[in-house]
């Protein structure tokens, strides 16, 4: 190692130029997998000794918290092997939510307090309960409360996570209609009596909504009872 | 006086413009021999000046476009509507430039509509620079690169979504639009609907120039001759909604006499009873 | 960056360990996109000075092929911008913009937060249905809010992604954007200094001495919100 450092430090004549080693750097930092030295040998300028170049570099980064790994005849960098307990490769990459949750998400954003029927009615096809599941999971859907109507179906909502993750205010930063079509997201044709709700204002009730309670969701087998595991 | 037609009209058309336009826009673009809307037609003329944008003769200038507009009109090109509404704008202003101002009138005065037009055709000028000084910078991707092979970092939390505004909306508005089936299919018009009425009067008075008649600038530019009837009764209908919403307003001095119309104030006609601002 | 390197180089006490340093550094790299200040101090030991500490490691990074570059709070490992010519990968240029979106996203960007009817004035011309699209899938610009304004129409403004991508480390970093703004260009008022342009009649016209009286252009919606420079 010490060696590779004096290298690395003498001023004396190298067979390579600084340009050179900051090339390669680049180069093996901007790489999606290992680069080989005639790989980057190409890429340098003629007679550049990339070998003891790419040692040289080695050196540089051995101590730091990013280090120049080779393997076999190619080059990488990776983050330093004793800070893997904070970097670790095998954890779960955020999802992307899919489209049926985006669609319904959306719906329940715009149509707030809306139900589950309806949400069904406005797409045209029944919600899977895991597409639910996920949004409140992600935590950006909760229950609102219950319609006054037959049945009194639950009403969702969004919540505040909701539009910290989306940038927005307030709910009625929504786009509406003409918005949308501005924007090239709704396309000219747009039958008449085509219309996009403005949400209310955060946490309003709306006239025929209940607020919902504990009971209301354990009744409802949306939540586990405290206790027992009732699986809905 | 202005030199009307030092700008050979083939010339604009041809190929000498289009050359320098750039990559192509699907659909919609307004393309007149090339231009991008009535401002850039604008900036093209009065950089054919050769002066400075400030010290352009405006009047030139406005001349210039006219003469434009009706060699467009002799050999019946179809102009979008933001070039007529322009040039009516345009024809109003030379109109003041012209005329000598009235004392105590509330309407701007040519030279202001004229500095108006300037600052507009400046301010375009500036944001073409500064495109261009942006598409110079060093781009991510293109001259400058991000780790190639990056490692995951654990999020604390268990399982993490991804997803952004714009994959949201443009998945509702794609839901929205296929679940609303409908076989209607819209007859283009050659009429102006209420709609196209309203849309030009704003775009024409959102520019506050002062009373104008209807008939004389806004027919004379904005239609054929044989759309002159239904386009004024469209006008004048769409006139009267936007001077109920504050947006207009319109006086007629006797019968028959030309319809004149202004910005307003843009309160709508039922919250404006108290404090009355003198407006005629 | 003077200053930073002589952070950098004190062996003075530091607000931050060798072990807070290499573990921020790795963190860093081993992302692609821009990391938050938040995010690392999570990560760090407790009651470190991440900006001071981020400042030291940009310092460091200087003069590698490498270097860290901030976007608004957020850090990012970018290949050096002289290096450009090594190591650009010809085979993925990114899609080329139209001149219309180029143009759009610069005057969204000089202008934010702007509505839609606030670009088309300057444009003078409507912004056709593609455009806007466009510019939103490439990640670069966003619905921001509501102008509060009759109407309420949404503001548009860009995101961290767009000043990752032009190397920007914020909003002021705008090339010309104080010039522009000193000039009186981002405003929707004439500036005072802005000359009228004499029409060649200009003789047997009235006398005219009044200065430019203030065109009430908050009718077309032209006055940007931050109008600090309203008081023309």
């Amino acid at each position: 190692m010490e060696t590779l450092e004096a290298v690395e430090r003498d001023n004396a004549p190298r067979a390579f130029s600084e340009e050179a080693m900051r090339t390669a750097e680049a180069l093996v930092f901007a790489s999606a997998s290992p680069v080989s030295e005639n790989w980057l040998a190409d890429r340098l300028p003629r007679g550049t000794d990339v070998a003891l170049l790419m040692k040289a570099l080695q050196a540089d980064y051995a101590r730091r918290g990013v280090n120049l790994m080779r393997v076999e005849d190619h080059w990488a960098f990776r983050t330093a092997p004793d800070l893997s307990f904070h970097i670790r490769k095998d954890d779960q990459e955020p999802k992307k939510l899919s489209r049926a949750a985006l669609e319904v998400l959306a719906i329940i954003a715009y149509h707030q307090p809306v139900t589950r029927a309806e949400i069904e009615d406005i797409r045209g096809v029944q919600t899977s309960r895991g597409t639910l599941d996920v949004l409140m999971e992600a935590g950006w859907v909760r229950f609102r409360g219950r319609r006054r109507s037959p049945g009194r179906p639950v009403t969702l909502g969004t919540t505040r996570d909701f539009l910290d993750h989306f940038g927005l205010e307030e709910i009625r930063d929504l786009p509406g209609l003409e918005e949308l079509k501005g924007a090239g997201l709704l396309s000219g044709r747009i039958p008449p009596g085509f219309s996009i709700p403005r949400p209310p204002m955060d946490e309003e009730m709306a006239e025929d909504e209940d607020p919902i309670t504990q009971l209301d969701l354990e009744e409802l087998g949306l939540l586990a009872p405290t206790g027992g595991d009732a699986d809905a | 006086m202005a030199e009307p037609g030092s700008i050979p009209m083939d010339k604009l058309w041809g190929e000498e413009p289009v050359a320098d336009r750039g990559e192509s826009e699907p659909a919609l673009v307004i393309d007149v021999g090339g231009f991008e809307g009535p401002l850039d037609l604008l900036l093209h003329l009065a950089r054919s000046q050769k002066v400075d944008l400030a010290r352009i003769s405006v009047l030139a200038l406005v001349e210039q476009y006219l003469e434009f507009i009706e060699s467009a009109r002799r050999v019946r090109l179809e102009l979008a509507a933001d070039y007529l509404v322009m040039a009516a704008w345009l024809a109003y202003l030379k109109s003041r430039l012209l005329i000598p101002q009235q004392k105590n009138s509330e309407e701007p005065s040519g030279e202001e509509m004229a500095a108006t037009l300037a600052f507009r055709l400046k301010r375009l000028e500036a944001m073409r620079e500064a495109a261009s000084r942006l598409t110079g910078r060093s781009r991510l991707g293109v001259d400058v690169f991000s780790r190639g092979a990056p490692e995951h970092i654990p999020e604390k939390a268990g399982m993490a979504f991804e997803a952004s505004l714009y994959d949201l909306l443009s998945a509702y508005a794609a839901m929205r639009q296929k679940q609303a089936v409908t076989q209607v299919t819209i007859a283009r018009r050659d009429v102006w609907s209420l709609a196209d009425a309203r849309e030009i009067l704003l775009r024409l008075f959102g520019s506050d120039i002062g009373w104008t008649s209807l008939d004389r600038y806004l027919n004379r530019y904005l239609t054929a001759p044989e759309d002159r009837v239904t386009a004024l009764a469209s006008a004048f209908a769409a006139s009267l909604e936007l001077v109920r919403e504050g947006k207009l307003e319109i006086r007629q001095a006797e019968a028959y006499g030309d319809i004149l119309m202004r910005s307003g104030s843009g309160r709508p006609i039922g919250e404006r009873q108290e404090g009355n601002d003198g407006n005629a």
